[in-house]
């Protein structure tokens, strides 16, 4: 796939010494199919070039071909650690386009599954990153919350990855009787060991020195860029889409914006750690007030929007995601694009990268949090 | 440069030690503490392993004890499903009044296609197909993945339509 | 039980009893080649169980658990796959000295054996300078690191190399400061002869506070010296994929496994002689009794005792702590234990002038 | 700032610019020739200050190109959404990468998707198609692959 670009060959005229890695796209760090085409003097970074298209599966093309309900199972494979709340971006741009009220509990049962979601997401993001920094133990610890959170959704989606969970018109199944149960034990777990990733690593003085100071993304960079989610709000960008632009209830529960002012790959980490918390209190101010009532509004067995344009924005774990559904009135959409966060966080990589080391690399692309497919699509 | 005073110089390695130990108890902690493992050990634990009744393993089509299922071949399961997975071969069979009506032959299933995303499951008007708690579907040969859904010699049930 | 001492006596005399001196001499050179390729063996295979499952108890898993009794084979069968996997050598590799390496890995690691006390009396070559020979044998280890990275064409390889020749070439200099000051203490560079220093006490307890402060220094630099994590940047896996022995696969890939593990052992072997008194039994003060019943423990086993103490420490480590930047790897040698182990020394030294220990 | 606002405040400045109804946000419908210079306006005049691009992409509609930019402010909130429509055979037009940065990136989805051709791009190359890639652009509605692409 990757031959030769300007790259190799500009590289023959740099100054002597300078030396191109390929970082991928088998490389344990980059967890999936990136390629960055890395030029080094030394071990000091001076550019940083991906290469992306390994595992471009095409997706928004394949929806133009599939019909409304269909096209929504496609999109868990996109960012397949926050899939349940890629799915409810399409199921709230369809029913945008629709104009179906959704049930109130449907509505609670979204919020609920989204916000485990991120909680999973994070903790395998927290694992990962630890891995990356030479740490294996935290990504063992890391999975054993995230496999109770994968029982709940196994139990009451039927799914442990790509759950398929949200339809047009709310939920696809009524959540399972043991689900609330399950939710408040996770939250026991949760409460009990979140103290235990603060020993093993937030505290710990090597990866304090790993993280603090490097990859330095300053609020402009960061706006200009387009960066969302942790990687915007570590440089102080307010940018959480739950609360600059509220869907569902998510105005109606009590839950703060982290905000971090540090700018750095430390700033990032803690985002994600504090969000984590924040995710289990909208948790627990749901989890005993689900309403009654119907999991899904009645739709039509063949779901036609009218022609038109329908955009959502919705924060997953990694940042915004933006469903653009352009409809010429049939049964499938004529032009789907999705702002994916990985793409743009992806973009800012070579602009931090630079002057750090290998090691700052990887630490970097950790705080990014990048899911390969999900930049790719 | 910057010159460290000797007292920071001091806490600063002290602050270090005192960090690097708080991660080392933890560790001990596990080290000694088995009861904590998590682990399932798979292979072993097959006969005792519950998989929750809404886990999406394959498409199946429960047949009764009179080899009847509930199938009417409405093709709303083939229209659903986003990837071609399904597919309704019809016959002609003869009702008991002489008529010609149709009929499914075979419900051919795809599982190397499938995602198991349950939408024919849900479109699907008489409660004909479910969804199987299996999960071990490795096979050496491809073709063996293309299932018929229907057993052989079965009819629709009695009532169904 | 009769002690190592005693059986190695007893055979050397039976053998002189039969044969002219220069065969008894052939004999046991080849009996101690063969005694250190079988240690080397049994060590492989001990320390690479004791690693997978120190590092799965600490990260609730079970770890091996299906070869042999509670998984105890396992490394066994590791090595029976990795013997019988094909040794693959690049095409654009220097191939004789890529298969080079990983021999003189091992090489260094025998010739390393050589003056560890095992037991009480029990020594292959008693030199008389035993701390230096360790010392100066043991950064020659950083020529096949060298030499793999070199050899391998790979930029990865070789990035893995020069990192582990900055790294080991700095902590070189506090391990060996820390040693000195066991040195100074004990007043001699005969392995045996610091540890029949240590007979009324370890020099750990003796030395008072500047005696920890050596041992400590001496642990962090040896995990550098071994790369070991959290010091393990010459493979750094999340960078560089593995390092230095990227290119290296089946029985070549094995042999720097093994030397690694036995550079350990070796390590820790050194640090237990010198701090912890070696084949020495624990003994507190006037505590006749207690200091009685210790002495019936065997002296290999107090030794293996400690060394496996040590060793233990090291896996804790790495299994704990996040891997260091290669600036941050420099600057905590330069800035940190360099300064800490030279005041230590000076302390240690002035101590010993005035006799202040024990 | 309201759509109402938004919208008379555009028309203040650019008579001539028309609107599409529809969506919930306003959408302009600028030029090819206006588009920089529109772009850097909405950038730089402080009661707009549209600061962040969150979305760029082109719809084909066969008979033209559309390439569609979906503006906010991180400060005000506000949205825009401004189109261009473009010639389908030579489609052209300014890059907007030196005001957003991010649109670096998808300005180069675009034309391999789309082969939109964007003037003063500092870095133009394929970012997701194997280098050498030849023949037409994949998301185009007139592209066909009778390999990779399976019709039901």
């Amino acid at each position: 796939m990757y031959r030769e670009t300007d790259i190799i060959q500009s590289a023959d005229q740099s100054p002597e010494g300078y030396m191109i890695i390929n970082v991928g796209p088998q490389h344990p760090a980059t967890h999936g199919v990136l390629h960055l085409v890395i030029t080094l003097n030394g071990e000091t970074i001076k550019k940083v070039e991906p290469h992306l298209g390994y595992i471009h599966r095409s997706i928004e093309k394949m929806c133009e071909s599939l019909s409304y309900r269909q096209f929504i199972y496609v999109t868990s494979r996109m960012d397949y650690l926050s899939a349940h709340i890629n799915n409810h971006a399409c199921a709230l741009c369809v029913e945008k386009g629709l104009q179906v009220e959704i049930p109130e509990r449907a509505k609670v049962i979204r919020v609920l599954m989204d916000e485990l979601t991120r909680i999973a997401s994070h903790e395998l993001w927290w694992g990962a990153m630890a891995m990356d920094l030479g740490a294996f133990t935290p990504f063992f610890h890391a999975f054993r919350e995230r496999e109770t959170i994968n029982d709940i959704m196994e139990e009451t989606c039927g799914a442990r990855l790509t759950m398929n969970y949200m339809v047009p018109g709310g939920v696809m199944h009524d959540i399972h009787p043991n689900f609330q149960r399950r939710v408040k034990e996770f939250i026991q777990l949760y409460k009990s060991k979140i103290h235990e990733y603060d020993e093993l690593v937030t505290g710990n003085i090597i990866f304090q020195n790993r993280m603090k100071g490097v990859g330095i993304l300053s609020a402009e960079d960061a706006i200009s860029y387009g960066c969302t989610g942790p990687v915007a709000r570590g440089s102080g960008v307010s940018s959480d889409i739950r609360k600059v632009q509220p869907y569902e209830i998510y105005d109606k529960l009590q839950f703060d914006e982290v905000l971090e002012t540090g700018c750095d790959s430390f700033a990032r980490y803690l985002i994600r750690i504090k969000e984590m918390n924040q995710s289990i209190r909208i948790v627990e101010q749901l989890i005993d007030n689900i309403p009654e009532g119907d999991f899904q509004a009645k739709t039509k067995a063949v779901l036609k929007l009218p022609k038109g344009e329908f955009y959502t924005r919705v924060e997953t774990a990694r940042g915004e995601l933006g469903v653009y559904i352009v409809s010429e009135g049939g049964t499938t959409p004529y032009r789907i694009k999705f702002r994916s966060p990985g793409f743009s966080n992806l973009s800012v990589l070579d602009k931090i990268a630079r002057g750090g080391k290998i090691g700052d690399l990887i630490a970097m692309m950790g705080t990014l949090d990048l899911v390969i497919p999900d930049i790719d699509r | 440069m910057k010159i460290v005073p000797v007292k920071k110089y001091i806490s600063d390695v002290f602050g270090a030690i005192k960090s690097l130990a708080t991660g080392m108890k933890r560790t001990m902690y596990y080290f000694t503490h088995h009861k904590e493992i998590i682990t399932q050990q798979y292979p072993d634990n097959r006969n005792t392993l519950e998989l929750p009744e809404r886990f999406k393993g394959e498409v199946v089509m429960p047949h009764d004890e009179n080899n009847e299922h509930r199938c009417t071949g409405c093709q709303a399961c083939e229209l659903a499903c986003p990837n071609g997975t399904i597919k309704v071969i019809f016959k002609n069979e003869l009702t008991p009044e002489g008529k010609k009506k149709k009929a499914i032959d075979k419900l051919v299933y795809h599982l190397e296609l499938c995602t198991m995303c349950n939408l024919c499951v849900e479109a699907c008007p008489s409660d004909a197909i479910k969804m199987a708690q299996t999960f071990e579907h490795s096979v050496f040969d491809r073709s063996k993945l293309t299932k018929v859904l229907n057993n052989p010699g079965s009819k629709i049930m009695e009532g169904v339509e | 039980m009769p002690s190592f001492y005693e059986i190695a006596d007893q055979l050397h005399s039976w053998l002189n009893a039969n044969f002219n001196p220069t065969w008894v001499l052939i004999i046991e050179m080849v009996l101690a080649g063969v005694a250190v390729i079988g240690l080397f063996a049994v060590l492989g295979l001990v320390l690479v169980i004791m690693e997978r499952k120190v590092s799965a108890w600490m990260q609730i898993r079970l770890g091996p658990n299906r070869v042999g009794p509670k998984g105890m084979l396992q490394s066994l069968a590791d090595t029976v796959k990795l013997i019988v996997k094909e040794g693959m050598t690049p095409s654009g590799a220097d191939k004789f000295l890529f298969n080079l390496a990983p021999y003189i890995a091992m090489i260094v690691a025998m010739l390393l054996l050589a003056p560890i006390a095992f037991a009480g009396n029990f020594q292959l070559w008693d030199i008389n300078v035993g701390v230096l020979y360790v010392s100066a044998i043991s950064s020659l280890s950083v020529i096949s690191v060298l030499m793999a990275g070199w050899a391998s064409n790979n930029k990865c390889s070789l990035l893995g190399a020069m990192r582990s020749g900055a790294q080991i070439v700095s902590y070189e200099l506090t391990a060996g400061l820390s040693v000195l000051a066991i040195v100074v203490l004990a007043g001699d560079l005969k392995i045996s002869a610091i540890v029949a220093s240590q007979s009324d006490g370890w020099w750990i307890f003796k030395g008072h506070i500047p005696a920890i402060i050596a041992f400590v220094t001496f642990i962090i630099a040896v995990t550098a010296e071994t790369n070991r994590a959290p010091f393990d940047l010459a493979e750094a896996e999340s960078e560089l994929t593995a390092g230095f022995h990227t290119e290296y696969s089946g029985m070549k890939f094995a042999l720097f496994f093994l030397a690694e593990y036995v550079n350990v052992f070796i390590v820790c072997a050194l640090g237990a002689t010198l701090f912890l008194g070696g084949p020495m039994p624990l003994h507190i003060g006037n505590w006749e009794g207690f200091n009685h019943a210790m002495d019936y423990v065997p002296s290999s086993l107090w030794f293996f005792g400690k060394t496996f103490f040590l060793i233990f420490l090291i896996m804790w480590f790495r299994w704990t702590f996040p891997r260091l930047r290669i600036d941050q790897l420099l600057n905590l040698e330069w800035k940190y234990l360099l300064p800490i182990s030279m005041i230590n020394l000076l302390i240690v030294t002035a101590m010993a002038i005035l006799k202040w220990h024990f | 700032m309201t759509n109402e606002e938004l919208k008379a405040k555009l028309t203040e400045w650019h008579p001539e610019a028309s609107f599409e109804e529809g969506g919930e946000w306003v959408n302009l419908v600028s030029t090819t020739g206006n588009l920089l210079s529109l772009m850097q306006q909405l950038r730089q005049e402080p009661s707009l200050s549209f600061d962040y691009l969150f979305c760029l992409t082109c719809v084909d509609f066969k008979t033209q190109l559309t390439m569609v930019y979906h503006l906010t402010s991180t400060t005000l909130r506000h949205k825009l959404v401004v189109k261009v429509k473009l010639d389908p055979k030579q489609p052209e037009v300014e890059t907007v990468s030196a005001i957003w940065r991010t649109a670096e990136f998808l300005e180069r989805e675009v034309y391999e998707m789309f082969g939109v051709n964007f003037l003063h791009h500092p870095d133009l190359r394929l970012l997701i198609l194997p280098d050498g890639w030849e023949g037409k652009n994949p998301m185009r509605k007139d592209y066909e692959d009778p390999v990779n692409m399976i019709k039901l």
